[in-house]
């Protein structure tokens, strides 16, 4: 995916950049949609993603709003039921916690208790992702709270393409969608890709992406973990097999079939996810494959995951707790020579 | 002499024909409340009810003044509130801003007719199109919803305000802070509505407020926190139309104390053992000034009522069990006789209905 | 485990007498325990659990707290910090996500954060689950959130003997324990039990209990669904099958062991939760079988839950979406004759 | 002429002693930060740091009358505070209760010697047995646990107070509400200081408190509503001594804001940024009442310090990267260093320690 040809015409962008794009187009094309957060406007941003937006829309659509989650997500919900697309943004998506009743209870159900009379179209979008030193508060990954949460769609690209893509086709759909960024792949250079824009740009929600072909073991996963499959594939190479890479990229609604197809040819999978190992999403994965693809599996089917801790502050640490190319090399190798 | 406490304002400009349907507004939300619990009592209605008896001039005063597009959301002890939302339209106009009888009552006796489709249960509906908010139970958890609700309609340059109503206990909650700091800063059209019931299921508003007024919750925000004597309907009448034209006005929001008192138990699931936590003395006195018989008192001293047919009905100064239909005005039992008849009519959801509706764009 | 002789004499207890006996005697064992919630002092708890106990230990330990989730958990961990043993409740477990930052990450994290420093031996508890016309808010089973958020211990009683015995254990332990009571057994005739006090009465965390045994499939769940297996198990028995049932108890830590020791017997496995489908619970006990027992496995592992909805309101639409021995059983018979 | 409001009261007890001990502290506590932005220059640190620099004076005035066994919960800008608590009781005495300089470098450079054995970052520490509430990133969510600790002790018969300290911005927050509120209710010995630098990260107050001062959230509260000069350490000792005498005596919580102004960006990857949103005039009259020159021009005046040992070290009026090593006295420099160079020797945690203490009874 980052291998477009570098030429002198031609430039390619990064993730974060892919994120601020998605906002400027999507904000031109819909005068209804605003965006609502801590330090966005003035600021631009903590990361710099919505830089210059409120110089450009004002004030009235791009919202500086108190050190209030509860309040970015609750109003935000009524701004949505009253017509606007709303995009709250949580400084970092750690502090989405203290927003949590507001997005599971009030805006999650909104359509399902209103028999369909309401929808929200709202997008709640943040840095997310440990492997930067940022400790317990401004490294997790807690996608898992929300994909158990029903009336929610969860997205996570691991590219600018599918972070600019995927962005413009939440905000445009009518759910809410919980939305998260990789911040340790805001300024990848390594992923940097040309970007397309308008609706060429859209990548739909709810579509697997085949990231890599392999035909002896299936890597599953998004985000982060994505590069870390890669390269535990590379790895897997020198070992002499071929792994498949799946980027799931939208976690609810899952697109089971891409896996699935896959494990017709491999016969085996390791799923990986960089939050706590209970109840995360390798697991329910896991449980899928195990229920509908039984028959397709020649091994157990393995997940590589954060261990059950918080994320530690300093390396070693947290190099200890989290899913690391090693790691899923090694599982992988696993169930390959099962 | 009449205990009402109001002088004057907003309430002079009101009509004879605008008092006597105030009058049957509050006889109306009274009847809701005493009719259900004795189809309750007949066994044709489960679920808990949450009574607003000798809360009726809160509902009805602060509704009365509102624009049809202003919006509201009421909670659990405000169910009168989704027919009696813009009722001065016509009780059966269809039209009119706010629910009709049928559509509240199918919805409390759990209908595919209520508004929900009775997805959620009680108090837990809303119409988009009538301008009122869907509540969950997390109490307080609107009043962000609704500051979004004013916030969107002032970027479309609407002008409408919006009526959440809380219990004091609610305002102990964070979002209930949150979202008054955000309408304060932006100076949205958000009125907090706080009927002070004085009771909080089984605790007493010591131990959920520190001051002596909730009102006094205002001052944080320096924003206005006006008291109304809960039993008057006009003064609650004029204390939220003066919230509600500071709002409309961009001076931003603000927060309208009623004072009142719980007649019964939190729910009736909770009446016998209401009546031990709190002392005969106290629900006798928190009951004393029924807002029925001080209301009429007033009309009548205004010569808008004659003592004659004051005495007619007499819905008044008794419990809901001794109350009998005829202690209203046919035009109020035959209202709610629809909706209640309709209701128990109405069909149940087919099962596959609990699968639908999660995600727009699914069946 | 209802089959305790009846006598003249002896006086069987229904779960919510069991949950008010561990408090009292847990109160009165250890005078540093305190009681934090709405409504549990001056009425006894909107179930009665808590009846008398205000009376007997005084305001103070026995707190009428204002309506603010966050502060009771808050409040209980500093608390818990500075010497005391908290139990706080939820008035319905439901509104649980009001609180939901400061358990997830200020309680929970304690102790990992402070290497070990400072434990908080707090114990939220509430009632729990659907089956009841509770609709959305007075109906959920949402464990899997806590279960996923490390540092939490998760545990769900289906019996009045387990719902005072867990309870004691979890009020001893030195962790903070999310605890869910069925609220729908708080007052079932037909679970009774003769109840033990004192130490006899401990129930030990992390220990599964096979409550039915059986040969040819395992069912494993939690909560009210042990009692929707029991009665599948009776409908398999007619089918010519024998169930075995195990009731986990304690979700973290898990008790995998006598899961895989059925397994062994069985080779068939349906795990069963109220809560939705996606990430819950039996997801993670198929994720955990399917990676570590998959050579005992002869048929796909299933599980039976709560679709991906909220719980509505009315009976039609609640058992529509929740699981039921029916549903059970038919997925018993499909694992059995695959 | 002294710029120092302060007239009296409390401070007037404070011995010649004191006052150069507070003069120390306020040195330390801005050698502390000079030291570090300038080994982080270096390269000889990594990770973010939070400014206090011009906000010196609200630590060390507020720290100043605590008894040792009162409670405090810095956040990410009041790092001083851990190794000032109870500083009077001698900076090296190490059974203090208050943390030592090298436990706060050690934490810093992220060492294994860290009371945290840095598994979590910055500010995040505490300690037990120093009476030190270690905070969550999350703002405001210490307050309630710093009411749960004080509710323990008074329990056990104790008299301690808790101070949390807090930005103006993280008033905001819903917790802030239920925890003060729970506070007021059971009149419990919590004092809110409020760091009021005019700023949350890019947020100016404005958008943030919708009151001209924050000090008035009190009111809704019904307690005490101070403001302090958060230049002048003598105001804020006053007040905060008000507050503290105020809670111990059983009367309750009170807030105390303390006007300042954040001398540079949010964090020091936000100098830059800082200095486009934020004018160079307001900036500049900002720092204009460095905290202390103010109480250097005092000593003098009190003839505690003579005109030439005033200047003698001049931390003051200069931007922290003007500033050298011979701008503090000896004591200050020497007393850092050694905490400085401990932190770089102490190693890191095995990485083991990553899996260890999810549950006590663990391994
Ligand atoms: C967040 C939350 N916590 C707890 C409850 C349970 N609950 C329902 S009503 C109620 C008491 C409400 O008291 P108040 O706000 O004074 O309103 P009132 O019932 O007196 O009208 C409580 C505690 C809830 N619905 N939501
Ligand atoms: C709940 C929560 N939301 C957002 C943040 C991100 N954040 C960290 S510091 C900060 C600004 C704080 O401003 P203020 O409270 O005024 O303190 P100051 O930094 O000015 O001292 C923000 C928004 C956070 N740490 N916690
Ligand atoms: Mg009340
Ligand atoms: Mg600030």
């Amino acid at each position: 995916m980052a291998n477009a040809p570098k030429t002198a015409e031609r430039t390619t962008k990064n993730y974060l950049t892919a994120l601020r794009e998605a906002h400027f187009e999507e904000m031109e094309r819909n005068p209804d949609m605003i965006c609502l957060g801590e330090d966005i406007g003035i600021l631009g941003g903590a990361f710099t993603i919505t830089d210059g937006l409120q110089a450009k829309y004002g004030k009235d659509r791009v919202v500086d709003m108190p050190i209030s989650e509860a309040a970015i997500v609750g109003v935000g919900c009524g701004a949505a039921l009253n017509g606007k697309t709303v995009v709250c943004e949580m400084q970092f998506i750690d502090f989405i916690s203290c927003g949590f009743d507001q997005i599971v209870n009030m805006t999650a159900t909104y359509h399902y208790r209103t028999a369909g009379e309401v929808a929200i179209p709202m997008v709640i979008r943040g840095p997310a992702g440990a492997y930067g030193g940022g400790a317990l508060y401004h490294s997790q990954m807690n996608e898992a709270w929300f994909a158990h949460s029903p009336g929610l769609k969860v997205v996570c690209p691991s590219s600018p393409t599918d972070a600019k893509g995927l962005l413009k086709s939440a905000i445009r759909d009518p759910n809410p969608v919980i939305f998260y960024e990789i911040k340790q792949l805001y300024r990848d250079r390594k992923i940097e890709e040309d970007l397309l824009s308008g609706d060429d740009a859209l990548v739909p929600l709810g579509k697997a992406k085949v990231v890599r072909e392999g035909a002896d073991v299936t890597l599953v996963t998004y985000g982060q973990s994505v590069w870390h499959c890669m390269e535990a594939a590379a790895n897997l190479e020198q070992e002499g097999y071929s792994a498949e890479v799946i980027d799931i990229r939208t976690l609810v609604p899952l697109d089971s079939e891409t896996i699935i197809e896959s494990l017709r040819k491999t016969n085996r999978i390791v799923a990986v996810n960089e939050a706590p190992m209970t109840c995360g999403f390798a697991g329910e994965i896991l449980a899928r494959i195990s229920q509908d693809a039984f028959e397709l599996l020649d091994a157990p089917p393995m997940r590589v995951t954060r261990m059950d801790t918080p994320v530690p502050w300093v390396e070693p640490l947290e190099l200890f707790v989290l899913p690391s190319p090693a790691k899923i090399t090694e599982a992988a190798l696993r169930v390959c020579k099962f | 002499m009449s205990q009402s406490s109001v002088t004057g304002a907003y309430h002079d400009k009101l009509t004879p024909e605008d008092h006597i349907e105030i009058l049957n507004q509050l006889y109306l939300a009274r009847y809701f409340d005493v009719r259900l619990s004795k189809e309750k009592r007949k066994g044709r209605l489960t679920g808990t009810l949450y009574s607003s008896f000798n809360q009726e001039a809160i509902i009805v005063g602060s509704l009365f003044g509102l624009k049809p597009t202003d919006w509201i959301s009421p909670i659990h002890r405000d169910v009168p509130a989704f027919f009696l939302k813009d009722c001065r339209a016509g009780w059966r106009n269809e039209d009119r801003m706010g629910m009709s009888i049928k559509q509240v009552c199918a919805q409390v006796w759990g209908k595919v007719d209520s508004p929900g489709r009775a997805r959620d249960n009680w108090s837990h509906i809303g119409s988009k199109s009538k301008c009122i908010i869907h509540s969950t139970s997390m109490l307080a958890g609107t009043i962000p919803v609704a500051a979004g609700v004013v916030y969107a309609d002032r970027l479309d340059g609407g002008d409408a305000v919006v009526l959440t109503y809380n219990g004091e206990g609610s305002t102990a909650q964070g979002v209930f802070h949150e979202a008054i700091n955000f309408a304060a800063v932006h100076k949205l059209p958000v009125i907090t509505i706080i009927e002070n019931n004085q009771w909080a299921f089984g605790t007493p508003i010591e131990l959920e407020v520190p001051t002596k007024d909730v009102a006094d919750r205002a001052k944080g925000y320096g924003i206005p926190g006006l008291i109304a004597d809960g039993q008057d309907v006009l003064d609650v009448y004029d204390k939220v139309m003066q919230a509600v034209d500071w709002a409309r006005s961009g001076k931003g929001p603000s927060i309208v104390e009623c004072k009142t008192y719980r007649a019964y138990g939190h729910g009736d699931h909770d009446d016998d053992r209401a009546a031990k936590y709190r002392s005969k003395e106290e629900v006798k006195q928190g009951r004393s000034r029924d807002p029925i018989r001080i209301y009429k008192q007033l009309l009548v001293e205004k010569g808008i009522l004659s003592a004659k047919d004051a005495k007619k009905h007499a819905a008044e100064g008794k419990g809901a069990m001794e109350i009998t239909d005829q202690d209203f005005p046919p035009v109020v039992v035959d209202y709610m006789t629809e909706g209640v008849e309709f209701a128990i009519k109405s069909n149940l959801p087919e099962p596959e209905e609990g699968g639908k509706w999660v995600f727009r764009g699914d069946a």
